[in-house]
């Protein structure tokens, strides 16, 4: 049987089908459909150190091959994840990482020194690219100064694996990579949501309480690919590929652009089941193209 | 947590009741889960899909005997009109069973439920338990005119239906929340149930506040998930931001700031 | 009956839809199937200084809703379009509008003032915006500095109305509406395709021959739309919005944020006469509605 | 220039050749327009499509008088796949009539129609043509296997067919351009026509070069539009980029640089 395991610094997953942030709860509300433990890991919904209510309803609008959200970090803090949630979470046999959030590099630091002792979390991922908060979020990750600036004082606080999340919507996104790497980031993860905004023409108002939201889905897949292969031949580090992964085939588009995780989001609002799909996808891929070892594809596009 | 499944659907038989209205019961030929009063699914409108993600609809009606389950669709925009197109045979898959339930009180003797447009839907499952515990329910639609007053038929066998349309066409006319039942019998009831537009919904809860009446509202906020991992359906209450997938679609009116 | 003329300056379309460039040729290509007389306006292929071959075959790639488009300018040059194409086309009764691009800012300057006395060209599209060549395009559309350069350059030469093409591969393209603006610039278009890349999994290559190309098509809408909003609230000038319009109201969404005029791209390929049916559910629309004249919607957005 | 029309089409029949081969009949109730030995039509492959373009395919048959326009339809993808599966009455549009077409010398005596796989589709109406003004025409059909042979039935009447395999399974076991006939009587030939995948017509092009005959080829590349806006489906020609939607898909052999 082909080897599907990938690797991160130190922290191995077992194979590189993981859940994107904010599409995944804390793994709990997919366990109905999926057993956790066959996943290469959950990225659980974004935290920040106070609960959250988030933006006002309506906080999502369908669009051509995707959908446009601007939940707003809702969540309940991150001691409320440490207490209340973790603990029903902490038997699942794979990696649980939390998506860390701030309105300031000093919320950012809360968050992290809170996480960086729990025996369960190996690994966080710092989210520089929330286009639906008003403070903070994506204004970190538009500038290579401020990218820098929050991954630096990240990386003095948190010794494990760090997973530094990039926007999109940047004009030199290997800059933006280069930045966080320089700063100590032991991986990036692209893309986060393009910003977009959806009109309803018959009531002339916006579909989205917030006006614009992050554009998510099938339809972000061709400028997702095209960043992971510029990121990943521009940086040291390895990159985690996430946009519009609906299929074993996607995935693999990711892995030979040069990613060597890859986060599904979306896809599993259409169908809960399908991250494990795509696991066994691969390894038919795998199987009819004869190769043994799937993290020998990470960046094994063929370009002449 | 419950269990929950990707189905597959296969439809079976799609009555229209008016037009854009539609009963659409499909059969599973893996067995059904078993549904409570309330739940809803999310099903794809075709596949190809016409529209990115599943729509959600109450559960109408369902056999887990029989394995067949039945939606009561009205055609809105592009993925109600591609379900209700789709021809006996299509297979289809369906997030279910979705949500959460009514509370039914086994002390409530007369209970009222209030449905507007196609609010009606997850009131079939309801009344059934109610008929059976002996609770006595008067049901209290309201539609545009008498040509979308439907399934007062299938109503009439669980309780009294009173109706009202816009138009006069049909019952009462004026708003359902307009009805003369309402200020004459207000007193009698001792259990709302509601679900259709919110101007109705709250229209109904103010009523219930003012009467002391326990009430339970059903809401349809736009869903992407449908279980609870998105965040899309919040609907504000006074804890808080809840989902109406998971936390919902029924809660008690107190509960509700009426955000939305 | 509503009255659907829209201005940009002292130019007056009979409507607002108009053909996007590159995806209606020089309008001949379309009178098998319209009548171009019918249109707003015409926005004719891509012309450079010299004959250009373009890229190599594959240049397209379909995804979901949308395609990438990697055509490379492919055109005969602005001497061929004036000296054979403009006089077959010259009888249209819409405004004929050519976009122009050059790898320098001298380029530009020499196919503008090739254009500049013609008559039945009232206008030009100056293309700061294409992802598809080696030198000049998008480089020019995605700083301030080079935005402004040619764009003032033109403005030197051109007497006419100048329209300026933004590229939506940036981080703020208010910034660059701005610098267009005060270079003279007397509208913006926007959103040329967004930079994607799509890959075949099977044979591990890139599906374009460029590997990376443009992204066309609804799946861009959502983005387009946000910017046409975002630009309409920074400039003066009147915004043309271009990116996923498939139908009336997608056209009308667009004005609402904004546009004065659109432009009708990619949906052509599917339905070459979906132009005129934009038209008609224009008409119908204002009528349902009650508006009288069309250009009042124009920034109408509902927004409390 | 020549009138294209976007084409309602109502699926007549569809009628299975072998796995995943078919033969496509549609039936138009405003009318059909005159089409060419090499036309195409552009189809959307189900509404809605399952893919976001429309699927250009070779005319394979047509008639006007009729209104019925055939296309013989392998399944490659998605696309193909979708319309293969769509029902009988089914609505479809179509661009058509698209591309050149053939040229037929009309002092041609022995024609040579070289076709693999999919590539026979254009190849009815032409031999038709071609056996009308009294062209004598061999087809050289190629395929994987005795399956995917399909249609030399139909070719039969209108000239020789000889086949070859890959496999083996009938006719000549190897390439089609390995074919003995070709080296056999080539000389007798005086026109060649051949669609297929770019190798086996690259072959068909040297063999046709080596022996001095004229040769047409009808390329498959890949389309947006499919009637000269895009540019996406260029071809190297000596005279430049040449879209094959417009100026081809059929081209004098001579006149490919063969980027492709
Ligand atoms: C829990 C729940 C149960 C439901 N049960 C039923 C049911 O049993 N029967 C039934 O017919 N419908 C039911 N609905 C509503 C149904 O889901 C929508 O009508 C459907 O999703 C519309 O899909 P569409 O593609 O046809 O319309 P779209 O094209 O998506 O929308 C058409 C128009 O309707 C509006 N719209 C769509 N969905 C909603 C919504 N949820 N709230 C407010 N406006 C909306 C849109 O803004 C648009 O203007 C339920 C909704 C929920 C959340
Ligand atoms: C002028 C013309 C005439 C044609 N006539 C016929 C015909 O009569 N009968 C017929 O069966 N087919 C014909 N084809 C080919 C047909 O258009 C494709 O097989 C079809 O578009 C594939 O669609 P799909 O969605 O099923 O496959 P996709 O899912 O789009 O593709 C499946 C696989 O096929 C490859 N592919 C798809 N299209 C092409 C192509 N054009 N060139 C090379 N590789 C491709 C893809 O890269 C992919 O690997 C013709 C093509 C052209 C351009
Ligand atoms: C509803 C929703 C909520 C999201 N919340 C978060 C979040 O809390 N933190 C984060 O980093 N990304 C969040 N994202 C972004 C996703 O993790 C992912 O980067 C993006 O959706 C693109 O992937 P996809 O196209 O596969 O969904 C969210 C996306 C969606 C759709
Ligand atoms: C095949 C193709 C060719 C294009 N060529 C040009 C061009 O020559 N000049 C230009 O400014 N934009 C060009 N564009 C961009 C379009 O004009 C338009 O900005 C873009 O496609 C977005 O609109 P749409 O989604 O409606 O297609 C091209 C787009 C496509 C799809
Ligand atoms: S619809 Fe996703 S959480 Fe309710
Ligand atoms: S397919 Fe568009 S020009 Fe040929």
């Amino acid at each position: 049987m082909a080897d599907l395991s990938v690797q991160i610094k130190n922290l191995v997953f077992r194979n590189p089908v993981t859940l994107a942030s904010g599409t995944c709860g804390f793994g709990e509300e997919m366990t109905p459909f999926i057993n956790p433990d066959l996943l290469g890991g959950l990225f659980v919904k974004g935290l920040t150190i106070r609960n959250r209510e988030g933006n006002p309803y309506p906080r999502m609008a369908e669009t051509a091959s995707g959908m446009l959200n601007a939940i707003g970090l809702q969540n309940k803090g991150v001691d409320y994840f440490i207490q209340d949630i973790l603990p029903r979470i902490r038997h699942y046999q794979t990696h649980i990482i939390p998506n860390i959030n701030g309105s300031t590099v000093k919320e950012y630091i809360q968050v992290a020194e809170k996480l960086a002792d729990l025996d369960r979390i190996p690994a966080i991922e710092l989210n520089i690219s929330c286009p639906n908060v008003k403070a903070g979020g994506m204004e970190f990750g538009i500038t290579c100064p401020s990218a820098f600036a929050v991954t630096e004082a990240i990386r003095k606080v948190y010794p494990k694996v760090l997973i530094v999340k990039l926007s999109p919507n940047v004009t030199h996104i290997t800059e933006i990579a280069k930045a966080v790497e320089d700063a100590g980031a032991d991986a990036v993860s692209l893309i986060n949501t393009l910003l977009g905004m959806a009109i309803n023409a018959d009531t002339r108002k916006p579909v989205l309480s917030t006006v614009t939201g992050g554009l998510s889905g099938p339809a972000i897949k061709p400028v997702a690919l095209r960043m992971v292969w510029q990121v990943y031949r521009s940086v040291g580090i390895p990159v985690i590929g996430i946009g519009g992964i609906m299929n074993a085939l996607d995935a693999i588009e990711f892995m030979l652009a040069g990613a060597s995780v890859v986060q599904v989001g979306t896809a599993s609002f259409i169908d809960p089941t399908v991250s494990l799909k795509v696991i066994q996808g691969i390894e038919d891929y795998l199987n009819i193209h004869h190769i043994s070892r799937l993290r020998d594809l990470t960046g094994g596009l063929i370009t002449d | 947590m419950a269990n929950k499944v990707v189905a597959q659907l296969i439809v079976q038989e799609i009555t229209p009741l008016a037009a854009d209205h539609f009963l659409m019961r499909f059969h599973s030929d893996t067995g059904l889960l078993p549904v409570d009063a309330g739940n809803f699914a999310q099903l794809a409108t075709g596949d190809p899909p016409a529209v990115f993600l599943r729509r959600p609809f109450s559960i109408f009606d369902a056999d887990t005997a029989l394995s067949m389950i039945t939606f009561y669709i009205k055609v809105v925009g592009k993925g109600t009109a591609q379900l209700t197109g789709q021809k006996p045979g299509t297979r289809l898959t369906g997030l279910y069973p979705l949500g959460n339930s009514f509370t039914i009180p086994t002390n409530a003797r007369n209970a009222l439920i209030i449905a507007g447009g196609s609010g009606v839907a997850p009131f079939l499952l309801l009344s059934r338990k109610l008929k059976k515990q002996g609770t006595h329910v008067t049901f209290l639609i309201g539609a545009k005119n008498r040509e979308e007053l439907v399934l007062t038929d299938v109503f009439q066998e669980y309780g009294d239906v009173e109706t009202s349309t816009e138009d006069g066409s049909e019952g009462f006319k004026g708003l359902v929340t307009e009805h003369p039942i309402l200020s004459r019998k207000g007193q009698l009831f001792d259990q709302v149930y509601s679900c259709g537009p919110v101007p109705m919904m709250k229209a109904v809860s103010r009523w219930a506040l003012k009467n002391d009446i326990p009430c339970e509202l059903s809401l349809e906020n736009t869903m992407a998930c449908g279980y609870g991992v998105c965040l899309s359906c919040v609907t504000g209450t006074t804890e808080g931001n809840r989902c109406v997938c998971t936390e919902g679609p029924v809660f008690n009116h107190k509960l509700l700031t009426w955000q939305t």
